[in-house]
């Protein structure tokens, strides 16, 4: 089992090269000149001769691409162009807040989901399953950020429960300041994971092994849950990576909505700002992070499943 | 229990259109969404007749009004109606969201086709890459994309291109493999049929099902995430209207009104969940095993 | 013969919505003693799978539905029980093994947890007594080491070796009736040789009644009892196995017993029933054999033949049963 | 008048991912065939029998080439199969055709009977409607469907009467060569019979030679002129029907021929029963691969392995301890009059 889960770490070594070398390429060899994106059209020449030194823009592509592979190994990203804080001390402030957002959107949705999918599995056809129908329908339909803006106008600008913007202070100041984003995102995850939960658990319960449970005299809720839930979750947990994926890149959106500090608000002013060397950095983390959850599913996957344990 | 379980009539017994439509009309809420569907194209079509304003005239004598019998949705913060701004709006998220879906289906039909059916180093390579853009979440790629590219209406469909393909790649792919190996396909090897014509007569017909119902499906994700880029400021840019950056324009004044975001984001949600319910009745129609009830 | 175990009458299945359903299972009755082994034949859309569903009440539901009949376990009718009391009765009075081996065991419970769960479900024993059970049962199917196969997952294991698995699992609470649906189909010959002969041991150490259902007359011939013989949900045609095979007197059974390549019929071409199986909705009123025999009369056509005795032990449904014979 | 059609020689397919980076991983190549040879005279069936996983399906494709083998050779009517061109080997097709065991995954959902029966007309130059529906029409009478069927499709039909479509398709263009691979066991048992009629009615009308693969040796003997088993991928006894029925001499096929259940209950006293399972084919004992489960093993089956030798007239069977015996069969082992 440790040699399997080393296996898959070593795996993760060439995929993620394979992601460091798909961010280049689409940064570099897109059409468009950095320099140009990065100081505007109107800059001059020397301006922009100056940058692509700076950048490194002028060497090889092959040479900038080694150098830009030694840059993230080295985590040396450079300063930005706009702030006065190197770049891995922008990505160190701001990680932490799309971090906590992504756990506890998470953590909210798998806990609201569970439940409601296997509810709505045993009682299928029945109004318990049509409400999660609707509310997984509603879920899809309805933007992000847009739910945010209606939860930021209606409890904080309106009622006023919570903060309007930031991060927070202290510990509870940054739960305060993280129940609307999280609950926003969270919720919509709910709705996604509790029809994932409802599919995965019906297609698991028409299999043979149902009916063997049934047929050695199980009782309903030991077949649903220590037979069926145990296999439905194998789907799951691969929903869970989706999902967990769906909603970092998702904080992108809700950050910018309640005004927090986190990896996606920076990520966009740098993109708008065409603070390149901020940009770059922003994309490798988000590219790191994908690399990390799907090894950490692959890995999850070889306690929950015992025919990958013994491959 | 064969006699019993006797599958639903495909299309190869009456057009797809006649068993869509009698799928539609079995189902009220589908009958409701896809008349609503039809009322946003008319209206996205003709914004230039129905619109009741200019969506780009500002005027500094009606800023942040609330709805009234002159402006149904009221105006923004730099008195633009919010209604006509989201009549036209609509044709940038409706063109966005249906053409890019599109080509990103036909590209990526044609590599996954390949990939599935002439295998080696094609399919290694082609296998490998949309593996791996699989593991990004659109929306991801989305920036990715957008942040090299800009944000003019062929970058943004390039985008969507980009983030969509893979998805198609990896469902063409799949079933030609499935297709491949079927025993029907091994005949029409075995007569002496050659690849371009197997794949032209016996693979693309038996996958073009799952990969319409995918599409349909994936048009309603493409308007949230033209929503979503235009309101990261990394789409459609200002002053030319999109439901997502109209948000964002609206955030920038939620202390004025929030009627462009209540409004945009509706419209959003309606356009999102229309083609969604649509979509799924052309599944239900084409792809029943996989129907969600 | 004693007093059944196991009685089935007038046994009928619906599938499909009130109103629009479709008998699937017309009027089955058939009985099991202690100890017997009955046979059920029949191909495809028989029935013969259903009718076993039905005596543990696991037919999918909706939309199948039981009709009518009773099933009796030593005089208990369990279509009376409330649905809650089933599972006390699966598993430990009845118990059931199935065609597929391969999919029939849980994926991501060890064989060791999955048996010794059945024992757990109906014997009040202990951890340790259930591990010492399971053992025994494994043992007793013919799994080689046990201790290290107990903590095996299902695909470490053969088909073949998967369905003693499911035979150690069935007989783990002495049912008093074990269902073997089609329990060789998917196996190899030489494996099936064997899970045939280990059946045949059990049936003997435990005195356990069988009811094994197959579309294999072969199968059938070697372990069975008596047979009973099923086409499109009706029972044709019934009688001890000697009997079935030497005389039959359904013109059904007949074509079949003759369709099969033997050393008897080698070099002549074979008997073929001509036609093939009607779809449940298009079965009329009549012997449902009718389009294909060989000996229909008129009346065939749209009155049911009743079952017809031919002998103490044996009885058919065709009205081309000589009177004299009846 | 026997007229050699199909010579094959040495022919072994091994299955093998493409390559392994990854050097903790284990090897997993399977030999599905190994070294197997053997002739087929026009007009005549060889069956191929074996239980599954042993190969006799990859043969059937090795055969037509519809795999490519990885050694050995396929001569077919003088022509080295192997050796041919894409194109050159689908004007071939025209003479060697197959029929598939899964009645319904064989013909494409989509088509109709008209269209699935011309596509290899089609192939091969007969383009006219006109032609196409005339001969059509004659292919469904042989097979026992009406031309009314023309315009249905697959689904309209039962098993076994899609099993007579794929039948049809297969004799379109006249081949002389058939493989059948499992074309019956799919079926239910009533209709079984009416498709080996079949099978055997057209095998007689155009003088076509089978490969019969199959499980069911209830079928193999009614069918067969000559039959091989095959275990793990190699052939272990070869010959005449009548003589590997009666009298088998390798371990193995007589474990198969007493381990079918028969309903005759006389057959039933002398079965052997083998131990074990069949080996994984990408773990192959070495020497004699039967051995782990063979009643007769000794050591040196361990070390060699045995190779297929003459024990009678045109009987071959490969175990170190088959000697040669003499035959006293006619024609048919048991009288035919008594039925």
């Amino acid at each position: 089992m440790f040699r399997l889960v080393a296996l898959r770490m070593l795996d993760a070594i060439p995929t993620m090269l394979l992601a460091l070398t798909l961010v280049f390429i689409t940064l570099r060899m897109l059409p468009g000149d950095p320099a140009i994106a990065a100081l505007g059209e109107y800059a001059t020449p020397q301006q922009l001769e100056l940058f692509r030194e700076q950048m490194g823009l002028n060497l090889p592509l092959w040479q900038q691409y080694f150098v830009f592979l030694w840059d993230v190994v080295t985590l040396d990203f450079g300063e930005s162009l706009i702030s006065s804080f190197s770049v891995g001390q922008l990505i160190a402030l701001h990680l932490p807040f799309t971090i906590e957002l992504t756990i506890a959107a998470m953590l909210m949705g798998t806990i609201m989901a569970l439940p409601l999918g296997v509810i709505a599995a045993t009682q299928r056809g029945k109004s318990a399953d049509s409400s999660t129908r609707i509310f997984a329908l509603l879920g899809f339909a309805v933007p992000d950020f847009y739910l945010g803006a209606l939860m930021l106008i209606v409890f904080a600008l309106n009622l006023g429960w919570f903060p309007i913007s930031g991060g927070g202070s202290d510990f509870w100041d940054r739960m305060h300041h993280l129940a609307l984003p999280a609950f926003t995102l969270g919720i919509l995850k709910a709705a996604f994971l509790s029809r994932l939960t409802r599919s995965s658990l019906l297609e698991v319960l028409q299999k043979d092994y149902i009916r063997t449970a049934r047929a050695k005299g199980g009782r309903e809720r030991r077949v649903i849950y220590r037979h069926g839930l145990r296999n439905a979750l194998l789907p799951i947990a691969t929903g869970l990576g989706l999902s967990t994926l769906a909603t970092l890149s998702g904080s992108v959106a809700i950050e910018l909505i309640f005004n927090r500090p986190g990896l996606g608000n920076l990520l966009v002013g740098a993109i708008e700002q065409r603070d390149y060397p901020v940009m770059q950095a922003g994309i490798v983390v988000f590219a790191f992070f994908v690399v990390l959850v799907n090894l950490a599913l692959d890995i999850i996957y070889i306690f929950i499943d015992p025919r990958i344990r013994s491959e | 229990m064969s006699a019993v379980a006797e599958k639903p009539a495909r299309m190869d017994d009456n057009g797809l259109i006649v068993q869509l439509w009698a799928a539609i009309r079995r189902e009220p809420i589908t009958q409701f969404f896809l008349f609503i569907l039809i009322i946003i194209m008319v209206v996205a079509a003709f914004a230039d007749f129905i619109a009741p304003y200019n969506p780009v005239q500002q005027s500094l004598l009606r800023l942040n009004q609330m709805p009234s019998a002159d402006h149904w949705l009221g105006t923004d913060h730099y008195g633009r109606d919010v209604l006509s701004r989201i009549i036209y709006g609509a044709r940038n998220s409706l063109l966005i969201g249906i053409i890019s879906p599109i080509i990103a289906a036909v590209v990526g039909t044609f590599l996954g086709v390949v990939a599935g059916y002439f295998g080696g180093w094609a399919d290694r390579l082609i296998s490998r890459v949309v593996d791996l853009l699989l593991a990004f979440p659109a929306l991801l790629l989305g920036i990715l994309v957008a942040a090299a590219l800009g944000s003019g209406f062929w970058d943004m469909v390039a985008v969507l291109t980009v983030a969509f393909a893979p998805q198609f790649a990896r469902i063409a792919r799949a079933s030609t493999l499935a297709m491949r190996s079927e025993p029907f396909v091994e005949a029409a090897v075995s007569c002496g049929v050659g690849p371009l014509r197997i794949i032209a007569r016996h693979i693309l017909p038996n996958i073009s099902g799952s990969i319409v119902v995918v599409l349909t499906l994936w048009i309603a994700t493409a308007i949230r995430l033209e929503a979503t880029l235009s309101f990261l400021g990394l789409g459609t840019q200002a002053p030319n209207p999109s439901w997502g950056n109209i948000i964002r324009d609206g955030l920038n004044n939620i202390f004025g009104s929030s009627w462009p975001i209540i409004a945009a984001g509706a419209a959003i949600t309606l356009t999102v969940l229309a083609f969604n319910m649509v979509g799924d009745a052309v599944r239900d129609v084409l792809d029943p095993e996989t129907r969600d009830d | 013969m004693t007093e059944p175990v196991l009685k089935v009458d007038n046994l009928s299945i619906e599938f499909g919505p009130e109103g629009g359903a479709l008998r699937v299972i017309n009027d089955v009755s058939f009985s099991v003693g202690a100890g017997e082994c009955l046979g059920i034949v029949g191909e495809s859309g028989s029935g013969k799978s259903m009718t076993s569903l039905a005596i543990m009440r696991l037919i999918p539901s909706p939309p199948g539905r039981i009709a009518t009949g009773r099933v009796e376990l030593e005089g208990r009718n369990l279509l009376d029980l409330p649905m809650s009391q089933m599972p006390a009765i699966r598993g430990n009075d009845i118990a059931m093994i199935f065609q597929e081996p391969m999919s029939s065991l849980n994926p991501v419970m060890t064989i060791g947890d999955q048996i010794s769960e059945a024992i757990m479900l109906h014997e009040p024993m202990n951890a340790q007594q259930r591990y010492k059970r399971t053992l025994e049962m494994l043992t007793l199917v013919g799994i080689p080491d046990p201790e290290k196969r107990f903590k095996s997952y299902p695909h470490e294991f053969s088909g073949g070796m998967r369905q003693r698995v499911m035979i150690a699992m069935a007989l783990s609470c002495n049912p008093k009736v074990l269902i073997a649906d089609e329990p060789t189909t998917a196996l190899d010959v030489t494996i099936q040789a064997q899970v045939l002969e280990l059946m045949r041991d059990l049936r003997t150490k435990f005195q356990t009644s069988i009811v094994l259902i197959s579309h294999d007359l072969g199968v059938i011939a070697d372990i069975a009892d008596r047979v009973l013989v099923m086409y499109c949900g009706r029972v044709v045609e019934i009688a001890n196995v000697d009997e079935i095979f030497a005389d039959p007197a359904h013109p059904y059974t007949e074509g079949l017993l003759r369709s099969i390549p033997s050393e008897t019929n080698e070099g002549q071409r074979l008997y073929q029933i001509p036609g093939t199986v009607p779809a449940v909705a298009d079965r009329g009123t009549g012997c449902t054999f009718y389009d294909r025999c060989p000996k229909r009369m008129d009346i065939c056509k749209n009155e049911l033949p009743p079952h017809f005795k031919v002998s103490e032990t044996h009885s058919a449904a065709c009205f081309a049963i000589p009177e004299a014979s009846r | 008048m026997t007229e050699k059609l199909l010579e094959v020689r040495n022919l072994s397919k091994i299955f093998a991912p493409r390559f392994r980076i990854n050097p903790l991983k284990k090897d997993s190549s399977v030999r599905a065939v190994d070294n197997v040879s053997f002739d087929i005279d026009r007009g005549e069936t060889l069956a191929l029998v074996g239980e599954s996983g042993c190969g006799k399906s990859t043969t059937g494709r090795l055969v037509l080439r519809l795999l490519d083998a990885s050694e050995g050779q396929v001569t077919f009517d003088g022509q080295n199969v192997n050796a041919l061109s894409s194109s050159e080997l689908r004007k071939l097709r025209s003479q060697m055709q197959i029929v598939f065991q899964d009645p319904f995954g064989s013909l494409s959902p989509r088509r109709t009977v008209e269209q699935i029966i011309a596509e290899p007309m089609a192939a091969f130059g007969i383009t006219r409607r006109a032609e196409q529906r005339e001969r059509i029409t004659t292919l469904l009478q042989q097979v026992g469907l009406s031309p009314d069927d023309m315009r249905k499709y697959p689904r309209q039909f039962s098993g076994g009467q899609r099993q007579r479509i794929g039948i049809a398709r297969a004799i379109a263009l006249g081949p002389s060569f058939v493989v059948a691979d499992e074309p019956v066991s799919a079926l239910d048992v009533s209709v079984q019979a009416q498709i080996v009629n079949l099978m055997q009615d057209i095998q007689k009308q155009h003088r076509m030679a089978y490969l019969f693969i199959s499980h069911d040796l209830a079928i193999v003997r009614h069918i067969a002129d000559r039959v091989a088993v095959m275990y793990l991928g190699r052939i272990i006894e070869i010959g005449p029907k009548a003589t590997v029925f009666s009298a088998p001499q390798h371990p193995y096929t007589q474990a198969l021929l007493s381990a079918a259940p028969a309903i005759d209950p006389k057959k039933r006293a002398r079965r052997i029963v083998l131990t074990g399972d069949v080996p994984s084919p990408s773990a192959i004992p070495s020497g004699c691969s039967f051995r782990t489960r063979c009643p007769l093993a000794q050591p040196i089956c361990a070390q060699e392995q045995p190779p297929l030798k003459t024990v009678a007239a045109g009987q071959l069977t490969a175990c170190h301890f088959a000697e040669p015996h003499p035959i006293k069969i006619q024609s048919s082992p048991t009288p035919l009059t008594t039925a």
